[in-house]
């Protein structure tokens, strides 16, 4: 055992040095960038052109960036950008503290310190292969199935074309954003692949193995984030709504598809392969849960409304009906839990608020304040028979049940999504409006993805398996990950 | 000597102490314990699944005292830790062969 | 009892689908706004009156909305948004988690679950009641007592006249916010209706019904919060320092006395109905305590800088003032408790801040930096005996002090911006600059607030008594809430 | 002893008394600002010149505040004030509750009231003496070693010349922020200072008096603080590599030598000064821990994107690099405890990440994703050996590691900015460009601020320790310092 | 009358308490405890530093029972209780002079 | 048989066990427990209330050995717990009928 812990080790040592090595050349391009390319600049950005590179002050002022089409080498606009740094920000503390905390909360004080850490290593391991590779496949453009290498490393992000752009804040946006840096869009993005990573380690806690935690996951980031979110967002994804030759233009404003079926999806399947935990017991401390679930809701206005990627009307209308679909929710699952069970608990309160989050969040750019308000009364009673009713008759033990409350209201909300969207909020009609076909595609986008999620996860598991094993010894488990694993106990 | 363990209800650990002030005990002992009886115990949920916490939070009080002490220790606690409903608790006597405070090496009734 | 519960809760859950269905109708105007209003439309916004809906590119750039004057269908400024979008996202964040764990930390361990959830339960209910119509009515034109119904279920909130606003950035902004959009304008103001409901059970912890507690507050957010606002913030309140016909112009920037005196006032009636606890004890972790203080403390930037409703110089002044203020409060408070007890506690320097928030509050647009100062000071003093001489001399059971901290750090906070206002940062004189007057005015506020507050409450807190009970039974008060009421415990 | 205290409170006390009379002629340049000088104004800010106070609505345009050269009274722009506003919230979040947290889990479970009301009590320390002089000596021009105290009291933040700015949206920026209000640039700083002073108190954590502690630290903030600020980042500072004058044009953009290296040299001298503590054990809780370094991290942003103090691609990049070395440093922290130690734990990578934190913060206007990767692996790998071999092999007790991770990690920063420096990044090339020198340069600054730090810090704590005394008593220690220093525990 | 202290492994809990209901022991307490023994401890690591944390965390269980149930009690336990690995536990059997019910005032084998 | 209970100082702990291993001793039991005694409670303070606390933090030290054994035992624990000031506690000792290790079922001395 001890031996194939050192394997795993040196196996994750050997990729880092062997991304370093990689990175190297990606150093150079992202050091000298424009500098090869001066004519290219030329051509491409008529207002900064006469630039002299020596003369920054007598520079023509650059062009201010357009939010409608993209401008090479403009000046991204303060507002937007400030809401989207601040965006970036709050949606990384959604992982960390948020889900950290809300999955602490929820397991047993001896496995505390797994399960927050678990949160907190994913963020560092997603981070790190996002900066070698994942941003660029999924957010640049290539395929419809998968995008291009040419932001490995994060190299040319400012500009391809136009040097010393840093300094004289000007800079060319990924077209998926077009008025913010793309550095500030490649991290916002960022926040998102961690936290459907983090999402999946609820149905896995207390039981799984650290380092297969960490080998399943970034395995699973590289061959099942990556390309769906390039389906559904990429600028030639064939589900993007926004791009004419896609296939099917299926909506998911910030990520009911690509972030919570998937995540809810990988964790079932994982949760499945794993079995069943050898004791359970209720929660520790739902002081902790809750502050977990504020947090999320907090950092959940910088996922939703942050992904209009600017500071006007659509961000406001994400705002209002996120806010509103997940007091919905929270208050309903509330009210259920205490008709059925006589008793409203704090664990309830705070999954209705966090399944409330979930489906609204592929709805937030398309429908209105009235059509959040019945998301949120449905959210909140699918996602308590998904946690309750559904995984007793299936038996599984999906243990903080990422399965129940992410995969279903992620599906529940992407449908919902192609009921309630309304033409003038967000571009597109949905069935209310006499769109009945829209609740068809959205079935198609959240069924493509459920499938290939349930392939391609199994065989990562089933590699990982094999290799270094999933599950902790018994003795393990029943002393806790905490102590065995990390050599630390909450007093 | 004796030693007197009592097994109560923690809201009657504070009137226990003091009635045994007022009766001259200077010292005694407190470790919170759960105790299983007659007293059923409740339930916690966690979303819609139920857990049975049989274990009720009870305070443990040991008391040593000399033999002639005994009965009106035993006396004391009961009266101030009744309530008159199931789970009030119990109180054991035992005997003990020695007591020594450390601070001053005193032994036996001395150093109670 | 159990028959008295489900009596509550079906009470609950007919509300809420009665309110469904009466949403029905707004929910079509919503997603039709402006299609049935083409005319209105062209008359009153000139710039983008051209626009065919199928050609959005060859629309005329629409005006920028204007901070002085009303624009109709203008774009949000970015900047302004942005901030406002923050400032709703860290104002949320003081009640949840931050006011939850401040009073969370505070009393005993078999009563944080009740506690902290009473917050986040709260937050959820004012949230609902605002969508409905307590929003409307607060801040909407209508009489000078009360707001009108023209936004109940967030009804065309984007614009009245305009078809497809959100996806054109366009909208006309609500008049008390001229630069941002009017869904963000609403859910800021929500995150105050939700804290002001929130800050009353402080002085209830420990000891009510959390079916009473629902009630009470909902009924109390209707009849108190909501006309209260209007009267100070509502375009044609009495209290109004920006309207012209007021009838008293009472400044409050940013809540001194709706949000404060309001609140405290309601838990000192809710606290004296319900007599004290049977035992009470010290609070069993301050840790909560102080990260709660610390979350208000971020969160107020978004309060009270915030209520600029811009990001600009006022805004600036206002963030500066708050945080001298409450600085001083915090390190007063310990200095007197270190003088008067011998010891300086973690629970006094966050009471002192917290304190040094509430009195900053209604002068922080009004007020310089040392007058900040001396209102630190004061609030630290003012408070520290409000919760300790004033409390022990009546003798009532202010659990966690709403009203030793908040009415009266409220009240002395509007009284001092009577004296410290200076024309140059408000537009309002104070006593110091002459102006006397400003404090009777001042104090014509508060009082009518309080007297207002005082019957009102009462009355509600009857009628909650008679039906439902208001307080738990002796046996659930001594073996905690959280296990009796919730099922839950922390361990 | 009881009669010291006496003596400190009295000392305490007087200060700030002193220092209220002393506020009270800035009181008065405070609200008349301008008045006095309308000449000035009219001679000095063009645009607004023709303002008649009485009519603001026909005021001319104020002209838009520009980002390369100061303009006089200007109007802010909204979206770099909107990100300052944020950020300034967010890096007082960094101490509290963030490094409160982050220091309160890593100690003993008696301590922990102490360890975190240190940072809340620092808070408000710092924040008084800010407003008294020391934002003005480190932040206004004086001479290349102190600033001057024009801005005592915040004396005429708002403009030296212009009457009513706050109300028109007008004022004069700080040179160094010249597209915000001066009062959220002092803000913004405010919160280093802070975080700063409590980052030292990581080495004194477990034994030092609490009186003597606020005594320190005050004292520590004029002297050593202030001055070390100006020379780096004053106007006309000796290090500050924008200042043409500048003896040695230091790199260091968020504070690697201002912030930690200081920080880190202060919390040495204390720990050795003061001695080991006389009982030792593991943390009592990592949770807390893994919250606060959580929180360290999403405020870090603030403190490095903000501190390109607007909202553009200069901040995008700081963004960026801070988030992959900080993800890099706690991924390699993580690695090289579990080879070393066989268990990766959660306050290995929580530390790691701080590591990484600290190490980027000099160099995160400067350098590119490339450089910040590289950045990341050196300080996880030499903080952890700064944090085990280099302790053990001096032998002194620095608690909580504050010279470990941040003198060290500090330098490091500092060191590999030198090397790592990109041009078109920030306008300074590093030896990896060809510029060796600079790394020479970077030494110089982070061996004067040492030196100067030692001599300084150790002649206030000699003071400290003759007057008041640093240590508590044998039996305090044993018993924690909760209990009697503060009368409180944590159940 | 007996007292049977048990000190188990914390996760034998459920399974001794279910065994001592099926004989028909209606009530004891229960004591969370640390145990020094052969089963060596652990070590917590601190940034590279190690505590030996030699104390296990264990559960005491207290049975109070009449003498001629006492072997059946200390039989039940050990059968329950019994991994087979180090680290198992003690059961210490001691003789109690009196019990008490404090809501009824019984006494003795009637208190139990 | 006896057992020995020893009420000490808690950060006398480390040091009582590593006295009891000098001589021997291969097992103890240690509880958290609260004492009230001589030794004078302290306040915790709300907001310029005052609670008086006079229950004390305490370690229960328990353990069994033979009857020859005790006195060393008594005396190691007695000299290592000593500060000499108030508060110091109590070493109680009484009888054992038995002690059984749960996993080989060895009893009474053989089982220590
Ligand atoms: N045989 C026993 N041995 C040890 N403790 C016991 C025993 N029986 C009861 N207790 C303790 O006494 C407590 C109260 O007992 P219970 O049967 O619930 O109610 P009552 O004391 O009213 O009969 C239990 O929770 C348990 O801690
Ligand atoms: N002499 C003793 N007195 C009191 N408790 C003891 C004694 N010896 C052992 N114990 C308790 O029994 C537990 C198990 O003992 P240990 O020697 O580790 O294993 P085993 O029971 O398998 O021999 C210890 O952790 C301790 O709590
Ligand atoms: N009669 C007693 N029965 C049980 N425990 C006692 C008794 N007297 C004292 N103790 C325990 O011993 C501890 C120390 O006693 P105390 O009177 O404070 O000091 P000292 O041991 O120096 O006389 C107490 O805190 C309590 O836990």
């Amino acid at each position: 055992m001890r031996s194939r812990k050192i394997y795993g080790l040196v196996g994750l040592a050997v990729s880092l040095m062997l991304a370093l090595a990689l990175a190297l050349p990606a150093f150079n391009s992202s050091y000298a960038q424009g500098q090869t390319a001066p004519a290219g600049n030329a051509t491409s950005a008529p207002a900064p052109a006469a630039a002299a590179p020596a003369a920054p002050a007598a520079v023509a002022a650059p062009q201010a960036c357009d939010g409608v089409k993209v401008t090479e080498n403009c000046t991204p606009n303060s507002g937007d950008t400030a809401w989207m740094l601040t965006s970036m920000a709050i949606v990384l503390m959604m992982t960390i503290p948020g889900l950290a905390l809300f999955y602490g909360g929820m397991v047993r004080k001896k496995n505390v310190g797994d399960t927050v850490m678990t949160s907190f290593a994913i963020t560092c391991l997603v981070s790190i292969l996002w900066f070698f590779f994942t941003y660029s496949i999924a957010f640049r453009g290539g395929t419809p199935l998968i995008g291009g290498l040419d932001r490995a490393f994060l190299q040319n992000i400012v500009s391809n074309t136009f040097k010393a752009g840093v300094a004289q804040n000007i800079g060319t946006p990924n077209s998926l954003a077009p008025t913010i840096p793309e550095t500030v869009y490649s991290m916002f993005q960022l926040t998102f692949a961690i936290i459907t990573a983090a999402l999946i380690t609820g149905s896995i806690a207390e039981r799984m193995k650290f380092s297969a935690m960490l080998w399943f996951i970034g395995l699973w980031t590289i061959f099942v984030y990556s390309p769906v979110a390039h389906w559904v967002w990429g600028p030639d994804g064939i589900f993007n709504s926004a791009n004419p030759d896609a296939k099917f233009h299926v909506l998911d404003f910030a990520g009911g598809t690509v972030v919570h079926v998937n995540s809810g999806t990988a964790g079932l399947m994982a949760a499945l392969m794993l079995g069943k935990r050898k004791d359970i017991g209720p929660p520790h401390n739902m002081v902790l849960t809750m502050i977990g679930a504020s947090l999320l809701w907090v950092g959940w206005f910088g996922f939703n409304a942050g992904s209009a990627v600017s500071a006007g009307m659509q961000a406001g209308m994400a705002m209002a009906v996120t806010h509103i679909a997940t007091a919905t929710a929270g208050f309903t699952w509330m009210l259920v839990e205490w008709f059925v069970r006589g008793k409203p608990t704090v664990i309830g309160i705070c999954s209705g608020a966090v399944a409330g989050l979930v489906a609204i969040t592929p709805a937030s750019g398309f429908v209105g304040p009235v059509g959040a308000f019945c998301i949120g009364v449905a959210a909140g009673i699918i996602c308590y028979w998904g946690c309750t009713g559904l995984k007793r008759f299936f038996g599984y033990d999906d243990a903080l049940d990422a399965f129940g409350v992410h995969a279903l209201g992620g599906a529940a909300g992407a449908i919902l999504t192609g009921v309630f969207a309304v033409e003038a909020y967000g571009g597109t009609a949905g069935a209310i409006e006499g769109n009945v076909g829209q609740i068809l595609t959205q079935c198609v986008g959240v069924a493509t993805v459920f499938v290939y999620d349930v392939v391609v996860t199994l065989i990562i598991l089933k590699i990982v398996d094999l290799t270094i094993g999933l599950r902790v010894s018994e003795d393990v488990e029943r002393g806790g990950l905490d102590l065995a694993l990390h050599g630390e106990t909450v007093q | 000597m004796k030693i007197v363990m009592a097994v109560i209800k923690p809201f009657k650990l504070d009137e226990v102490r003091d009635a045994l002030s007022r009766i001259g005990v200077q010292g005694l002992t407190v470790t919170e314990v759960r105790g299983y009886g007659r007293q059923k115990g409740h339930t916690e949920v966690y979303r819609g699944t139920e857990y049975a916490v049989s274990l009720l939070p009870k305070m443990k009080i040991e008391v040593a005292c000399s033999s002639d002490q005994v009965d009106k220790v035993v006396e004391t606690i009961a009266a101030a830790a009744k309530t008159g409903q199931i789970g009030d608790g119990k109180i054991f006597v035992a005997a003990l062969d020695h007591a020594i405070r450390i601070r001053t090496g005193e032994s036996d009734t001395a150093a109670l």
